[in-house]
C-alpha cells in the first residue's frame, strides 16, 4: 500500500529513493509523510521514500536501519536510539516528527494520579520493559520505587476494569480510547512530566548514509517540514490519506484515524519549533533532561555530539 | 503393526558387532568410546553454529543491534553465569508446569476425541483456534481469566504445547497393531476397556513423537508469555535487556533458553527411547 | 457323539454368502450359500484349499465380519452377543498377541476384559501346558513362531468360553508338539465340551479331534463335503493308524484333491 | 461420502458450541472488554467493504502461510532423509533443529530482516515455526518400519536409498502427514508475526492497528478471518492424513 | 546328491552360539556350538521342536541376527555380502510383505531393490505357479493367510537367488496345495539347483526335497541327527508310498520324539 520496500536506494532520473523504515503500521502517526509524498513535496525536492511499516514494536527499527536494511529509521522514542549509538551502532538522529514524549501514566478521573509521589503502593500496568521507567521517575523524584508492576497487553481495559491504578499509555491512543469506552477523559500523567522527557519518532540514519546521500536527506527533511505545516492546518487530510492510501489494507476508520490525527498534530509544535523550524531536536535538552532520564532508567548514554547531527536542519533554517 | 524404528534394530545390530568385536575385558575402552562419541555429537552443531555466527558477524560487518559477537555474549555469559541460574530455574520451573498441564490436557482431549466423531469435531475446531494466534492476541483474555501472574504463563506454555500431543495422540488412539481390534471385539471388551487396553498403549509410540515437539515448543512457548507479560525469569530478562539495548545480555538470555531447550529436548528424547523400546 | 449337557452354543449358519470388494470395482466371492447347523457341544473341523473362505466363517460366527446374505446365529442370537458376555474364545491365524505385553499379560487379558479376578493359577497351568516355562515375561517378539501361536491358543481357552474358535492354531507347530496339544485339546474339551470350530490343512488331525469335519470348496466356499466321524474318544494315537481312519483320511484328501483339481489352483 | 458430509455437520456443530460459549462471555463481560461478542463481529462482516478487506488479507496471510510451510516441509524432508541415510548425522542436526525452534525470532526482528528480504519475512517466518514439528515428524515417521520389513530390506540387499524409498517413506507418510496437522497452525501464526515486522497486507496489521486503537470488533474480526482460514488448511492436512493412512496405515 | 555345477553358494556354520537377551538379567540360549557345512547346490531341511532355533540360525545365514559366538560365513564370505549382492532370496515365517503394496508390487520389489528391470512376464508366470491370477492388485491384507505365504514363497524366488531360505513356507497351505508347491520348488530347484535351507515341520516333506535333512535339539538347538535322503529325483509321490521312505519317516519322527520328551516340551 505504500510503495514497495525494495527498490534499490539508487538514484534513477535525479531521483534518490530512500527507505524509510517506520516504527509502526502506517496509520495517522505518520501523516506528514503522506502528505509531503501525495503534496509532491518530496518530487520537488527530488527524493522518493518507500516507506517500510513497522509494529515488531521491540526497538528493532535501530538494527534494522544499522544493518542498511532501510536508509532512515523512525523509531518509538529517543532514548531507544540513543541507547543504540551508546551501544556501538553508528546510527545518528537527524530530527524528529514529534516534540515530545506521547507516552503517560492514565488513570480514573476518579482516583486520579498526578504526582509521581501518588504512585507510591500503586499497582501499575504497562508493556513489558516500561518498568526501568517507573523506576527512573521514582529516583528522579528522590523516593525508593514502591509499585506492582502488572504487565498488561494492549489497551485500556486493565484500567477500565481496575486490574490497575494506573496505566502507561500513548496519550494518543490508549487515552483517546479510554474516553471513548468510558465517556470521561482520563487522568494524564505525562512522562516527561515525571522527569522523563524525550522526542518521538526520531528521524536517524548512520553515519555513512549521512554523508553519502546528505542532499536527498536534507530534501527530505524540507519537504517533511512544509507537510508538518499542511498537517497541523488540516488533521483530517493526513487521517484521509491513511485510510485511503497509505494505509489501505489495515482496515482503519477515517473517524478513528481523524481523532487520533488532531491528538497528535498538537506535539509538532513547540517552543523550540518556533525559532528552529519543525523537526527540530534539541542538543541541550538531550544532554541535559533527556540523558539525565536515561541515565535513571539504566539506559547507557553517550554524548550528545555522537547521537545529533542537527547540521541539516541548521541549513534548512537558514535556506 | 509392530513399530520398530529402524534406528533401534540398526543400533541393536552395530552394538552386536561391538560385542563380538571386543571381549568383555575391554568394557571400559568401549564406554569411553562411546561417551567420547557422544561428546563428539553433542558438540559439533554448537561448534557449527558459534562459527557460523563469528564468520557472519565479522564478514558482514554486522552492528551490535543485529547481532552482536559471540565472543561479548560467551563473555557476559561467563561473567554473570551465577545470575542466570535463577532466570533459568525460574523458566525451567514454567516450562515443566506448562508441559506437564498441556500433554496432559492433549492426552485428556484426544481421549475424548477418541470417545465420538461429535466430541471429535467439538474439540478440533476450538483446539485449532487456540494455536493460529499469535500469543500477544490472546494474552489479555488470558490474564483476564487467570490474573497477570505466572499461571498465565503456565497457562500460555500449555496452550502451546498441548496440540501436538492432541493431533498425535488423537491418531495414535486408532493406529492399533494388526488383529488388535478384532481380539478386542473377540473378547467382548466395553468401550473403557478397549480405550484403557488398546488405544492407550497403541497410541504410546505417536505420543512420543508429540512429547519431542511439545517440549521444545514449551519452551519457547515460556519465553514467549514471559517476554509477553512475564515478571521474571529468562523471557523476561531478554525483554528488559532489549529494551534497554543490553544486547549481550539479552543474546545471552537466549542462549541460555537455547541451551535449556536442547538440554530438554535429549532428555525427553532419552525418556523416549526407553519408552518405545517397551511399546515396540 | 454329541456331548452331555454342555455349556456350549448352538451355531447356524443359513444360507451365507460373503463378498468382499477390491480395487476398481472388482469383487470376490468369497463364501456362497454355506448353510451349517453345529450342534452345542459339537467339535466341527473345517477343511478346504487355501483362500476357500474358512476363515471368513470363522470371522462371521465370531462378528467380526458381516455376511452379505444369509444369517448367522450364535446360541440363537446375533453373533456379536456371545462376545459381548465373554463367551467366546478365538485364536486367530495370525495369533493377535499384544505386541506391548509379556506372555502372562497376554494370558491375562481375557480377564480384565471380562472383569474378572486374573486366575493365576489358571494362567500358570496354561503356560505348562504349552511348554512356555520360563518365558513368562518374554514379550511376544522375543519368541519364535510357534511359540506365538502357543500363547495364542492358551489365550482362546482361557476362560472356558461357550464357544470356540480355532483357526490352524497348530499350523506353526513341528509334528510333536502339534500331536501332543492335540490330546491336550482333546482333554480338555471332553471334560468341558464346548462347541467347537477348528479350522486346520491337517486331515489326522481333523478326524482326530472333530465330531464332523466339513469341507469346503474352492471360493467361492460352499459345503462340498460333511463327514461324521466314528471313533469313539478318547482317541489316541493308536486310532490314528487304524485301517478305517486311513480309510477316511483317503476319502477326505482324494475329495480336497478333486476340489483343488477342479477350481485349477 | 454420507461420512464426510456427517463429520463436517459435526464440525459445524462444534462451532455452534465455541460461538454460543464465547457469545455468553462476551455479553455477561466475564473476560472484559478485550472480549467481543460474536453478533458484533457478525456486524463487522456485515459491512461489505470490511468483508472484502479482511477477505483478501485473511487470503494473503494463508498464502504466505502455505508457502512458509511449503518451504519448512522441503527442508525438514530434504534434512531428515540426509539424517535418515548418514545415520552420526541424526543426533547433531536434531540438536540444530531444536536451537532452530529454541531461536526467539519475535524477538530477533532485525535477524529475520537481515537474512530474508522484507517480503518474504513472513513466509521465512512461518517456515521457522513450521520446521521443527514437521522435522520431527519427518525423522520419527522415517524411523516406523516395522521390524520385519526392515529385515526383509536386509535379506533383499536394498541399499539405504533403497531402504528409504521403499520401506522407510511409505511406511513413515502416515506419521509425517499427522505432522502436517502440528505445522499448518504454527505457520500461520507464523506469518501473522512476520506481518508484524513490517508488511502492508495480511492479518497481521490489522490485529495490531486493531488492538492498539481498542477497536476490539475489528480485531476479533480478524481473528475469525484468520481462523476461517485456519480451518481450510487444516482441514485439507486432515484430509490428507486420512488418505494416507488409509493408502500407507 | 550333490548337483551339476551351479550357481549356488557354500553356507557354513562353525560352532555358532547365539544368545538372546531377556529382562531382567535373563537370557535364552537359542542355539548353541552348531556346526554344519552345506554345499554349493545343496538342499538342506532343518527340522526340530518348536522354538528350537531353527529360525535364528535362518536369520544368522541371512546376516540379520549375528552369532554370539561361533563364525558364519556364506560363499566363504560374510553373510550379508550375499544379500547386498541380491543374491539371497528369502521366506520369512511371518511372510514380510509390504502391507502397501499389491501382490504384483510385492513381486517386482527384488527387482526394483536390485535396479534390474521388472520381469513383469516373470512375476506373472509367478502368480500363476501361486494360484494368485485375479489378485494381482490385491493388497496382502485382502488375501488369505495361505494366500499371503504363497506371495511370500514367489518373493523368495523371483530374483533366481543363489541362496534361498525358507522358514516353513508351506505352513499355512492345504495338503493338495502344499504338494503342488513342494513339486513345483523341485521342479524349479532341479532346474537350477541352489543351496537352500528350508525349515519345516513336515518330515515328509523334509524328505522328499531335501539331499540332507538336519534335525536341531530342543533349545538350545544343536545339530542331533544328519540325515542323507537316497532318493533319487525327480521325487515324485510315488516315492513317499515307499517303505524306504516311511522308514526314514518313522526314523525322524522317532529321533523329534526322543528330543521333545526329554526336553519335556
Ligand atoms: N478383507 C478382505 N478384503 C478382500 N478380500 C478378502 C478379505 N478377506 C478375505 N478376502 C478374500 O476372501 C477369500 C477367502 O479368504 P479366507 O481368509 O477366508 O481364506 P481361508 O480359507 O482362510 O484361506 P487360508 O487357508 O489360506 O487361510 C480369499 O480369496 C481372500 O482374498
Ligand atoms: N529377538 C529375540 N529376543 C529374545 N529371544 C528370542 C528372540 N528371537 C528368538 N528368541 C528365542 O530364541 C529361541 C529360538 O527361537 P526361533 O525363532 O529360532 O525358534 P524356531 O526354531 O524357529 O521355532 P518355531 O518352529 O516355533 O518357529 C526361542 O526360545 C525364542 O524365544
Ligand atoms: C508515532 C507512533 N509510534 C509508535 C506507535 C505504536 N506504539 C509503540 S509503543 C506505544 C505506547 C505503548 O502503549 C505505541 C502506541 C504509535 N501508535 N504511534
Ligand atoms: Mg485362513
Ligand atoms: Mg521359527
Amino acid at each position: 500500500a505504500c510503495g514497495g520496500g525494495d527498490d534499490d536506494a539508487s538514484s534513477s532520473g535525479g531521483v534518490t529513493d530512500l527507505k524509510v523504515q517506520l516504527s509502526w503500521i502506517t496509520d495517522a502517526s505518520f501523516s506528514q509523510l503522506y502528505i509531503a509524498d501525495s503534496k509532491g513535496y518530496l518530487a520537488d525536492e527530488k527524493v522518493k521514500l518507500s516507506l517500510i511499516p513497522g509494529g515488531s514494536d521491540i526497538g528493532a527499527i535501530e538494527g534494522i536501519v544499522a544493518s542498511g536494511a532501510a536508509d532512515v529509521g523512525m523509531s518509538t522514542d529517543i532514548t531507544s536510539l540513543i541507547a543504540a549509538i551508546a551501544d556501538g551502532n553508528p546510527l545518528v538522529c537527524i530530527g524528529a516528527l514529534y516534540q515530545e514524549n506521547l507516552n503517560a501514566l492514565m488513570s480514573d478521573p476518579a482516583k486520579p494520579i498526578t504526582s509521581v509521589a501518588q504512585l507510591k503502593g500503586k499497582k501499575i500496568g504497562g508493556n513489558q520493559g516500561v518498568q526501568t521507567k517507573f523506576d527512573a521517575m521514582f529516583k528522579l523524584a528522590g523516593l525508593e520505587p514502591d509499585y506492582t508492576f502488572v504487565p498488561t497487553g494492549y489497551g485500556p481495559d486493565p484500567l477500565i476494569k481496575g486490574d490497575v491504578d494506573a496505566l502507561a499509555v500513548f496519550v494518543t491512543d490508549e487515552a483517546l480510547a479510554y474516553q471513548d469506552t468510558t465517556g470521561k477523559a482520563p487522568t494524564l500523567l505525562t512522562f516527561t512530566e515525571a522527569g522523563l522527557p524525550a522526542y518521538t519518532e526520531p528521524i536517524f540514519v548512520t553515519t555513512d548514509t549521512l554523508k553519502n546521500k546528505r542532499d536527498a536527506l536534507k530534501g527530505m527533511l524540507s519537504a517533511l517540514k512544509k507537510a508538518s505545516a499542511d498537517d497541523i492546518a488540516d488533521p483530517a487530510l493526513g487521517a484521509k490519506l491513511a485510510v485511503d492510501q497509505y494505509g489501505k489494507g489495515n482496515d482503519l476508520t477515517l473517524e478513528h484515524e481523524t481523532e487520533h490525527n488532531k491528538a497528535y498534530v498538537k506535539f509538532i509544535e513547540s517552543a523550540a519549533t518556533k525559532t528552529n523550524g519543525y523537526l527540530w531536536v534539541d542538543p541541550a535538552e538531550i544532554s541535559g533532561p533527556i540523558v539525565k532520564g536515561m541515565k535513571a532508567s539504566g539506559l547507557k548514554t553517550a554524548d550528545v555530539s555522537k547521537i545529533l547531527d542537527t547540521s541539516l536542519l541548521e541549513e534548512l533554517k537558514e535556506g | 503393526m509392530t513399530v520398530m524404528s529402524q534406528s533401534a534394530v540398526q543400533e541393536a545390530r552395530e552394538q552386536d558387532v561391538v560385542d563380538r568385536a571386543l571381549p568383555p575385558s575391554r568394557g571400559t575402552g568401549r564406554r569411553l568410546r562411546r561417551a567420547g562419541a557422544a561428546v563428539v555429537h553433542a558438540v559439533w552443531p554448537l561448534i557449527a553454529l558459534f562459527g557460523a555466527w563469528a564468520l557472519w558477524v565479522r564478514a558482514g560487518d554486522v552492528p551490535p543491534a543485529v547481532a552482536p559477537k559471540p565472543g561479548t555474549v560467551l563473555e557476559f555469559l561467563a561473567e554473570n553465569a551465577g545470575s542466570f541460574v535463577g532466570d533459568a530455574l525460574n523458566t525451567l520451573a514454567v516450562v515443566v508446569g506448562g508441559l506437564v498441564v498441556g500433554a496432559v490436557a492433549g492426552v485428556v482431549l484426544a481421549a475424548l476425541s477418541w470417545t465420538s466423531q461429535i466430541a471429535r469435531a467439538v474439540i478440533n475446531g476450538p483446539a485449532l483456534l487456540t494455536q493460529c494466534l499469535p500469543v500477544a492476541t490472546i494474552t489479555p483474555v488470558l490474564a483476564r481469566l487467570f490474573g497477570y501472574g505466572v499461571s498465565t504463563i503456565v497457562v500460555i506454555t500449555a496452550l502451546i504445547s498441548f496440540f501436538p500431543v492432541l493431533v498425535f495422540a488423537a491418531t495414535g488412539l486408532r493406529q492399533t497393531p494388526a488383529g488388535a481390534d478384532d481380539l478386542f471385539v473377540v473378547l467382548g471388551a466395553g468401550r473403557w476397556t478397549r480405550f484403557w487396553r488398546l488405544a492407550v498403549p497403541s497410541a504410546v509410540p505417536r505420543v512420543l513423537v508429540a512429547m519431542r515437539v511439545s517440549v521444545v515448543a514449551a519452551v519457547a512457548g515460556t519465553m514467549l508469555a514471559q517476554w509477553v507479560m512475564g515478571t521474571s525469569g529468562l523471557g523476561y530478562r531478554l525483554i528488559i535487556a532489549q529494551t534497554s539495548f543490553r544486547t549481550a545480555e539479552a543474546w545471552a538470555s537466549s542462549v541460555v533458553s537455547i541451551v535449556l531447550s536442547v538440554l530438554l529436548f535429549a532428555v525427553v528424547s532419552a525418556i523416549c527411547r526407553v519408552v518405545e523400546k517397551r511399546f515396540s | 457323539m454329541t456331548a452331555t449337557a454342555t455349556r456350549g452354543a448352538p451355531i447356524r449358519l443359513g444360507g451365507v454368502g460373503k463378498t468382499f470388494s477390491l480395487k476398481r470395482g472388482k469383487s470376490v466371492e468369497a463364501v456362497r450359500d454355506l448353510s451349517l447347523e453345529i450342534q452345542q457341544g459339537e467339535f466341527v473341523a473345517l477343511i478346504g484349499p487355501s483362500g476357500c473362505g474358512k476363515s471368513t466363517v470363522l470371522r462371521m460366527i465370531a462378528s467380526l465380519d458381516a455376511p452379505t446374505s444369509g444369517t448367522v446365529t450364535v446360541a440363537d442370537q446375533k453373533p456379536g452377543e456371545l462376545a459381548a458376555q465373554h463367551r467366546l474364545g478365538v485364536a486367530f491365524q495370525d495369533n493377535a498377541l499384544l505386541p506391548w505385553s509379556s506372555v502372562r499379560h497376554n494370558l491375562a487379558l481375557p480377564y480384565k476384559v471380562a472383569h474378572r479376578p486374573v486366575d493365576r493359577q489358571r494362567i500358570d497351568d496354561l503356560i505348562d501346558l504349552i511348554g512356555l516355562r520360563g518365558f513368562e515375561d518374554a514379550r511376544p517378539k522375543q519368541l519364535s513362531g510357534g511359540m506365538r501361536q502357543r500363547v495364542s491358543i492358551a489365550r482362546s481357552i482361557v476362560l472356558e468360553p461357550d464357544v470356540l474358535l480355532l483357526d490352524e492354531p497348530f499350523g506353526a507347530l513341528d509334528a510333536v508338539t502339534r500331536r501332543r496339544l492335540n490330546g491336550e485339546l482333546q482333554r480338555i474339551w471332553m471334560a468341558d465340551p464346548v462347541t467347537t470350530v477348528l479350522v486346520t490343512h491337517d486331515v489326522d488331525e481333523a478326524l482326530l479331534l472333530a465330531d464332523r469335519v466339513v469341507v469346503l470348496s474352492p471360493r467361492p466356499g460352499r459345503v462340498s463335503k460333511v463327514l461324521e466321524v466314528p471313533f469313539a474318544r478318547p482317541r489316541t494315537q493308536e486310532v490314528t493308524r487304524t485301517p478305517e481312519f486311513h480309510e477316511l483320511v483317503d476319502e477326505l484328501t482324494a475329495e480336497l484333491d478333486v476340489l483343488s483339481r477342479g477350481s485349477g489352483e | 461420502m454420507t461420512r464426510a458430509l456427517r463429520s463436517s455437520a459435526y464440525g459445524a456443530l462444534g462451532m455452534v458450541v465455541v460461538l454460543a460459549v464465547w457469545q455468553l462471555l462476551a455479553t455477561t463481560g466475564t473476560l472484559g472488554g478485550a472480549l467481543t461478542a460474536p453478533t458484533v463481529v457478525a456486524r463487522v462482516f456485515g459491512d461489505a467493504e470490511e468483508r472484502s478487506t479482511l477477505a483478501q488479507a485473511a487470503v494473503a496471510t494463508g498464502g504466505e502461510a502455505v508457502v512458509g510451510f511449503g518451504w519448512s516441509l522441503l527442508t525438514a524432508v530434504v534434512v531428515g532423509l540426509l539424517v535418515t541415510l548418514v545415520r552420526p548425522l541424526r543426533r547433531g542436526v536434531d540438536q540444530l533443529a531444536t536451537i532452530e525452534s529454541a531461536i526467539p525470532f519475535l524477538s530477533l526482528a532485525p535477524i529475520m530482516l537481515a537474512l530474508v528480504s522484507r517480503e518474504h519475512v513472513p513466509a521465512a517466518m512461518a517456515a521457522a515455526t513450521a520446521f521443527f514439528p514437521l522435522y520431527v515428524a519427518v525423522t520419527a515417521g522415517l524411523d516406523a518400519v516395522s521390524r520385519s520389513v526392515a529385515d526383509l530390506c536386509t535379506v533383499l540387499g536394498a541399499s539405504r536409498i533403497d531402504t528409504l524409498i521403499r520401506a522407510r517413506i511409505p511406511a513413515g507418510l502416515p506419521v509425517i502427514a499427522t505432522g502436517f496437522k502440528v505445522g499448518m497452525p504454527l505457520a500461520i501464526v507464523g506469518a501473522v508475526i512476520g506481518e508484524w515486522f513490517g508488511s502492508s497486507d495480511g492479518v497481521g496489521p490489522i490485529m495490531l492497528a486493531a488492538m492498539r486503537g481498542y477497536q476490539m470488533p475489528t480485531m476479533w474480526a480478524a481473528v475469525v478471518a484468520t481462523v476461517l482460514v485456519a480451518l481450510v488448511l487444516y482441514g485439507v492436512c486432515a484430509l490428507l492424513e486420512a488418505l494416507v493412512t488409509h493408502r500407507f496405515g
